[in-house]
């Protein structure tokens, strides 16, 4: 299952996209994920997902058919 | 409600107050962010700004939708520049058309504090002592 | 603080946008006035602006020394029109620019809502049904 | 003394200039004496006097050195 990153997230890890475990199927998990691979994430004022280009709750499912991106505090304007 | 969204390389201030003439209304609102030379007293090179562009402009169109459910707007731009900024340059332009100038002055300012809260654009700052943020 | 203040046959946007530009200012707001096509439900003809020059002239500095003492504001134009205004017409141009933006938006419609109270300038309605207001 | 007449006061009295009685010497007197010789301004919403290119209120003192101004309500923007 793949996962876009941007701005922040993308330059600590290195990669705009990430492939992360099939175990992996909800917002929390992927979150915890992301924490655990990318310790530097934890900095971060605030950490959202977006399924399918929606902001996603932690309860949220998520399957290889979803548009998954990590989004980090935004500062555009 | 008119709704004009943009997410490119250049935008400017005439594109947005074009869009937003209208001979019903009276009062048009314009915000125009421009990129400062300075940030908390460092000297600044310039901006990069990157965006999820497919959501960004799914976002902009959901503060379209709040502006309609709370305002008499007649029409209403957001521009928003992506890539290399210098100083000077446009980053952001927000336009509303109103037949009363209080209800324009509220959704131009509602409409640019909601899009740097939700909508993903990001910009890297390069400063002139040579950090990145 | 820099301040433009015109009073003239035609005014545009572009002149008062021009003026605040500035590096060390990050957000910009102006107000442009225009003349709507109907007011109260009648259809409007045109509006003739007619002013006390001197007067207004000085009344716009005082408005000017007002928004210097409340805010941190760098630039500020306050353009009018006079004469024979159609509809769709620019008849004022307010531009302010300051490091912040909600300065910006609370100076803007100050001046404004300020200039419409005190400074001496009166429009005359020709409406379509030929009456004269 | 002379008086520049603006707006709606203007049209009311038909001409830009009008002459004063010299025994009018306050911003209280000439009120009076144009509601009295104009009663259309009486059904303005207010009527104010500028001395020197300055409102003034009742008791300012005026002289034909002033530059005195009849300002009806103000309708720019």
């Amino acid at each position: 299952m793949s996962v876009l990153l941007f701005g922040v997230a993308k330059d600590i890890a290195g990669v705009p996209v990430i492939d992360i475990p099939e175990h992996i199927t909800d917002v929390a998990a992927l979150k915890a994920w992301l924490y655990n691979s990318y310790p530097a994430l934890q900095q971060l004022k605030s950490l959202m997902i977006a399924v399918n280009r929606e902001y996603a709750g932690d309860g949220q499912l998520i399957s290889s058919d979803d548009e998954i991106a990590v989004i980090p505090p935004v500062s555009g304007g | 409600m008119d709704v004009l969204i943009k997410i490119k390389e250049i935008i400017t201030v005439q594109e947005a107050l074009e869009f937003i003439q209208a001979p019903e209304c009276g009062g048009e609102v314009i915000f125009a962010g421009t990129v400062r030379n300075h940030t908390k007293q460092r000297s600044v090179l310039k901006l990069f700004y990157e965006c999820y562009e497919a959501m960004a402009v799914s976002e902009m169109h959901k503060i379209a939708q709040q502006v309609q459910e709370k305002w008499p707007v007649q029409k209403l731009a957001m521009l928003h520049a992506i890539g290399d900024k210098y100083p000077g340059d446009l980053a952001v332009v927000i336009a509303v058309a109103s037949a009363h100038r209080g209800v324009a002055f509220d959704a131009c300012e509602f409409v640019i504090d909601t899009l740097k809260e939700t909508v993903p654009i990001w910009k890297k700052e390069f400063f002139a002592d040579g950090e990145i943020i």
